[in-house]
């Protein structure tokens, strides 16, 4: 494969590792929900890309166009896109919740006051 | 490489660089403005894939409603990460092994744009050829998201309405003070 | 039934509990949502009982939905191990759902009750759409819906614990989701379609592409999350502890099945056995992540003090029985798997709503709060320890047959290791249930303690844990509803995977 | 008659539903619990002369699926092992009202209903038509007995229930299941079969292995090392001791060995056994070294545990060595020591009853005061030695013999080995007893036991010496057990 195609595709590969080890590693519960979002929203670049047709326009029907780029990836991500949203607002509703009750948004200090009550 | 290539090189470039970012910065209002301007760069690029409806969702709801819930959740409770002891090493290798694994399947896909790929011939095909006839709406996406795949439209409302029931459960009552903002986006 | 909705079984499979939701949130007193809940769980199982007697007679079933046919529009696509899971988990539903009330009534509080019944609902839903669709990506929506409804249902339970757990299992679903939803879009990329059946039709002319193995690795590793094999299990003991205790019952019963399904669907029915075992060998991966998980689940559980934890572990290890038989990859293996689905639903159902009715009256499920318990609640530890010996395997429990059918199928595949792994996480389970009982009948309650008189678990709680203890044991006496079908499903699912490669 | 067995099985279930209802009257209770004993000893008597006339009466109960089927059938040495635990419990039944009454013993509902169901599986045990409903009665036994062994509900009870349930469980589980499967597997059937189902399925090597699975797994059979719980479960009230831990536990473990070595492995593939010889030295070993052990312990109780552990292994090597005389002694060293031990366990109880002595050494002069006791005691020692005029010499000799047949010198050393340090163990008891003369402070007040235990040890120690009188209708009986090993032994003596 030329150049030309697979840069696409190793953009693709770089979001996605970003995304993913910011929710590995990070403990703050709002980069993790953050590196959830770049990891998925890579995911719709890769999706889209596949629908790109060489020459085609954007798939609304025209009398003069014949080249159109595949729908089918486009109304999956529609869908994929809200349901990243849905998530997003539960994990961050649920967020807020944690932080009210522990007062901090970081996983090690919050594990770190549950071990010392369980011990007490 | 044609100017095609060069915006669309460029929009991606510019993506990794600032998923980095977002990766490094510890302010954590200065990553959620940097998240919006990743997704409004996916949407210039899904606009550059003549993918114009999800353009304008990624741009309305990734940049636009995701941005304003992480602020909002910012807004109640700290902006700033800590220093911490991580442990990276592992994560380290399972993102690099995925890597290696994801490309290997993407290198091997037809490049971008090939009429030949066989998403462009088995399926879709269809959806262009008898839209007009069958559904009789002039944008395909449309036509395919309403009809013959309006099944998945149902499910992405319900997944709307789980999660609305899921805030709703979780803030509701207790959340006085921005109740109709957050209530109003899901 | 009336005819012309039979025609119809395969949409009001998913679309009863659907509605149901909406219902359940309008009506809003906790009471009414809970009638309707009853109602949606006892009709889906009803449902999904007729289309487990269709699909056996008269084979597999195909509902398109909007009128358009396969490729283009979404099918719904039941076969045996479609209705055979949905049946496990409506079963469940219907039992836990009506009866378990009063344990709702003490664990969540009144203004969000209706609003904990839809997420049930929903959750339902999403279960049952999982395991009709016959369209991948169809199968990623329903995923999250039944995903999303979980998260929520475990931000149910008490306090900030609880929050942290429901989150991070959102975080790991989510990523699991999204491993999903990559390795559709590259089957999609080389294949050009998202129906299963399509899709494995077409897949012998890609077969040498690295994206179909690609493919097959995000997927895999993306309903592993899911399904909390070991070691991707991080998320689930922490979910399930801390979850109300119907939450527990519910999905310690069904989603972890349902996650096991989709491993199936995808392994056998869209790539074939022969692609996934033959080619690319996924047993060297799938068998020793059971067999760590078996021993790993039953070891960690085994020193938990906190009891729903201990049983949330053991969840860990009895899902990994289930991907041990499957990974088998023969005919034996695959329905010992089907029946351990089955009956570890219907076990470990009952142990945590049994937990739940000891919550009810207690307010805590240590072992030191089990001291004693079983002067107290003869009835309810009776329950338990009946579930608990079906863990362990004791005959005349479904359990014994678990475990008969798996050792069964590693002999024959001469896996000697194997049925060693198999015997130990039974030896693990006696260890742990024996510290229950134990702790239950032979130690006095902690002094500060009502211990005067007994106090069972509310009546509905208690008719709900024997039902299903009392099905357990019934499915160690007679097996033609679980062997019997669970073979056949295998048989056919072998059978119309086989020879595709060639 | 082909459901006979079948309702023998059910009759103690039901007996148990009946106590649990008559509950809040213990005379009604207990009379639930004799007219339960009797009609079971009834079921038992009827069986005789049909299974002595060579018929064996079969009944399918359920099929759990195709490869397990729940099905009981009486055979001798089922109908023998059954026998011995109805009428045994029938006189332990009267043994226990005398005892829990005088002791004035918690939740005896609960204690008479679990003995009724671990008869229930006792008498499923002996009645087993394969190898799968002997294993499920096996394990309904043990659940059904941890109550009778915790049955104080103290921390020493707490230990020992947790050593006697962890490790028949665990062995049952970690071994015996195992071995089940191989079995189903290796000879597509776990029917009992005379003659065996595994011969010509399995080789040598195997066919040891399994051997070993099975013979381990069988942890009721106390075979060193997994002896431990049999003297952890002595925590027990002394009637449970008695019945299950000389009778129906025990027994249905060395009964289970024996059954499986006759009817799956057969005497051509058990000799043939890799590990068969191995095992045989390890029973032998059991033998003396238990009996080392008894010799050594000063509660009468545990000293009466280990001898159990080593009798229990003669039993043992006769099944393993599988010819004539030593499946002969086997199967009639099960009744031989049983009726001897349950005597001696009754003696130490109705001792506990009547002085609250425990120890071997509190036990001087006691047989001044309690004659009829301590003479009971002295029959049943005899019986445990194998000297006449007790039943328990049949058994020895004809074991004696097989260790002869089999050409087997060393063994045969240690079975008179164990026979004499026996009577070094039980002997000095009676001495004791006898001849020293009592403490005087104590030794005024202490009498017989209450008339129901001692009317129960006297009925026991009179069975131990009429079974001197009735070899003839054992070997009888138990002929066509032995049969297939004559067969063997008849087509190897050519070559």
């Amino acid at each position: 494969m030329s150049l030309s195609g697979s840069y696409h595709y190793l953009a693709v590969v770089l979001l996605m590792v970003t995304g993913l080890y910011v929710v590995m590693v990070n403990t703050n519960l709002i980069k993790k929900v953050l590196g959830l979002n770049i990891f998925q929203t890579s995911v719709f670049v890769f999706y889209i890309s596949l629908g790109r047709l060489e020459g085609g326009t954007a798939p609304i029907l025209a009398d003069e166009l014949s080249r159109y780029a595949n729908p089918l990836p486009h109304v999956l991500i529609l869908t994929a896109i809200v349901v990243g949203v849905a998530t997003t607002a539960l994990a961050l509703s649920l967020v807020v919740q944690i932080h009210r009750a522990h007062g901090t948004m970081e996983e090690d200090d919050i594990d770190d006051r549950e071990g010392g009550a369980t011990i007490s | 490489m044609s100017t095609w290539h060069l915006i669309n090189a460029g929009l991606l470039g510019f993506m990794v660089a600032v998923a980095i970012a977002v990766a490094a910065l510890r302010n954590l209002f200065a990553a959620v403005m940097l998240f919006a301007i990743y997704s409004l760069s996916a949407a210039t690029l899904f606009v550059a894939l003549d993918a114009v409806d999800v353009a304008f969702t990624e741009a309305a709801v990734g940049a636009g409603i995701s941005s304003i819930l992480m602020l909002a959740t910012l807004a109640a409770t700290d902006g700033r990460e800590k220093q911490h002891r991580h442990r990276r090493a592992l994560p380290l290798v399972l993102c690099l092994a995925l890597a290696v694994v994801l490309f290997a399947g993407l290198h091997d896909l037809a490049p971008v744009g090939d009429p030949a790929a066989p998403a462009h011939v088995h399926v879709a095909p269809r959806y262009l050829s008898e839209t007009a006839t069958e559904v009789g709406v002039p944008n395909v996406v449309t036509a395919v998201l309403a009809s013959y795949r309006g099944y998945d439209t149902l499910g992405e409302a319900v997944v709307i309405f789980t999660a609305g029931l899921g805030v709703t459960a979780l803030l509701g009552g207790h959340f006085r003070r921005r109740r109709s903002g957050k209530n109003g986006d899901v | 039934m009336i005819p012309a909705l039979v025609d119809h079984l395969p949409a009001l499979q998913v679309v009863t509990p659907l509605l149901c939701a909406p219902l359940c949130v309008l009506v809003r007193p906790g009471r009414a949502a809970h009638a309707i809940a009853s109602f949606g769980a006892i009709a889906s199982l009803a449902i999904a009982a007729r289309l487990l007697a269709e699909v056996l007679d008269h084979g597999v079933l195909s509902y398109a939905l909007g009128g358009w046919a396969a490729p283009w529009g979404i099918e719904y696509r039941i076969d045996g191990l479609g209705a055979f899971t949905l049946v496990i988990v409506t079963t469940v539903a219907a039992v836990v759902f009506p009866l378990s009330r009063a344990s709702v009534e003490a664990e969540v509080e009144p203004a969000r009750r209706h609003l904990f019944y839809a997420a049930l609902m929903l959750s339902l839903a999403g279960m049952a759409g999982i395991a009709v669709t016959g369209d991948l990506f169809n199968l990623f929506v329903f995923l999250e819906i039944a995903s999303l409804a979980a998260y929520v249902l475990v931000a149910f339970g008490r306090g900030g614990p609880a929050k942290l757990a429901a989150l991070r299992y959102l975080v790991a679903g989510t990523v699991g989701a999204t491993f999903v939803l990559i390795g559709i879009g590259l089957l999609y990329a080389a294949t050009g379609s998202l129906n299963m059946a399509d899709v494995s039709a077409r897949l012998p002319q890609v077969q040498q592409s690295t994206a179909l193995k690609s493919a097959f690795a995000f997927l895999v590793i993306g309903i592993a999350i899911k399904m909390a094999l070991f070691p991707l299990h991080a998320w689930l003991p922490n979910a399930y502890a801390r979850a109300p205790s119907v939450v527990g019952a519910f999905l310690a019963g069904s989603s972890t099945k349902v996650a096991v399904y989709a491993l199936i669907r995808v392994v056998f029915g869209v790539f074939g056995a022969d692609y996934a075992f033959a080619r690319l060998s996924v047993d060297w991966v799938l068998l020793p992540c059971a067999a760590a998980g078996v021993i790993a689940g039953g070891v960690v559980a085994l020193f938990q003090s906190d009891v729903k934890r201990m049983f949330a572990w053991s969840s860990v290890a009895q899902v990994a029985y289930m991907v041990l038989g499957a990974a088998l990859a023969s005919a034996a293996g695959l329905s010992a798997a089907l029946v351990h689905m089955m009956n570890h639903a219907l076990m470990k159902a009952a142990i945590f709503l049994a937990l739940g009715g000891i919550v009810y009256r207690t307010g805590a499920v240590s072992i030191d709060a089990l001291a004693g318990i079983g002067r107290r609640m003869p009835l309810t530890l009776a329950g338990l320890v009946v579930a608990s010996l079906g863990l362990v395997g004791v005959p005349f429990t479904a359990g014994f047959v678990s475990k008969w059918t798996l050792l069964r199928a590693a002999l024959q595949g001469d896996a000697w290791l194997l049925a060693t792994v198999i015997v130990a996480g039974s030896l693990l389970t006696l260890l742990y249930t024996g510290r229950i009982v134990e702790a239950a009948c032979l130690r006095s309650p902690p002094p500060g303690s009502v211990s005067t008189g007994t106090a069972e678990a509310p009546p509905g709680v208690l008719a709900a844990l024997w039902l299903l203890a009392g099905a357990s044991v019934f499915l160690g006496l007679d097996t033609s509803l679980t062997v019997g079908v669970a073979e056949r499903v295998a048989g056919a699912l072998l059978e119309s995977a086989a020879g595709r490669w060639r | 008659m082909s459901a006979l067995p079948a309702i023998a099985v059910g009759i103690p279930l039901a007996g148990a539903l009946g106590i649990a209802l008559a509950g809040r009257r213990p005379n009604l209770r207990e009379g639930v619990t004799f007219v339960t004993g009797a009609a079971l000893v009834a079921a038992t008597a009827a069986l005789w002369p049909a299974v002595a006339a060579g018929e064996r009466p079969r009944l399918a109960l359920l099929s759990v699926s195709p490869e397990l089927e729940i099905a009981f059938e009486a055979e001798p040495l089922g109908l023998l092992f059954a026998t011995l635990a109805s009428v045994l419990w029938l006189v332990t039944s009267l043994y226990s009202v005398g005892y829990m009454r005088a002791l004035a013993e918690h939740a005896q509902t609960r204690f008479y209903a679990c003995f009724a169901v671990s008869l229930a599986a006792a008498t499923g045990v002996a009645f087993a038509a394969n190898v799968f409903t002997l294993f499920a009665c096996y394990e309904i036994l043990t659940l059904a007995t941890w109550p009778l062994v915790t049955h104080h509900g103290d921390d020493e009870a707490r230990r020992g229930g947790r050593v006697y349930a962890l490790l028949l469980l665990a062995a049952s589980i970690g071994l015996l299941v195992p071995a089940l499967v191989w079995t189903q597997a290796a000879a597509g059937t776990l029917d009992f079969r005379p003659g065996g189902v595994l011969d010509g399925h399995v080789s040598p090597g195997a066919a040891g292995l399994l051997l070993a699975l099975y013979v381990f797994g069988i942890a009721k059979a106390a075979l060193m090392p997994l002896h431990r719980w049999l003297p952890a479960a002595m925590v027990a009230p002394t009637p449970v001791s008695a019945l299950l831990h000389a009778v129906a536990v025990v027994k249905a473990g060395v009964f289970s060995i024996a059954k499986v070595s006759v009817y799956l492995f057969g005497p051509g593939l058990l000799s043939e056994a890799a590990t068969g010889r191995g095992l045989m030295y390890l029973a032998a070993l059991s033998i003396v070294v238990a009996a080392l052990v008894a010799a050594r312990q000063d509660n009468l109780k545990a000293r009466l545990a280990y001898s159990t552990v080593s009798q229990l292994s003669y039993v043992t090597l006769g099944a393993m060595m599988a010819n004539v005389p030593a499946t002969l002694g086997a199967g009639m060293h099960i009744l031989m020591h049983a009726v001897a031990k349950i005597t001696l366990f009754f003696c130490a109880g109705a001792i506990l009853v009547a002085s609250g002595k425990t120890r071997v050494s509190e036990l001087d002069g006691i047989g001044r005061r309690m004659p009829i006791t301590m003479a009971a005691f002295t029959v049943a020692s005899l019986g445990i030695v194998g000297l006449p005029p007790a039943g328990g010499m049949w058994s020895k000799w004809q074991l004696a013999l097989g260790a002869l047949e089999a050409g087997e010198g060393l063994l045969l050393a240690a079975l008179l080995l164990g026979s004499l340090l026996s009577l070094g163990y039980l002997a000095p008891i009676c001495v004791r007893a006898f001849y020293r003369t009592p403490d005087p402070a104590s030794a005024r007040t202490i009498g017989e036991a209450p008339w129901p235990c001692t009317t129960a040890i006297a009925v026991c120690a009179l069975m131990v010496l009429g079974l001197f009188a009735a070899p003839d209708l054992l070997y009888r009986l138990l002929e066509p057990v032995a049969a297939p090993a004559a067969d063997t032994m008849a087509a190897e003596a050519p070559t």
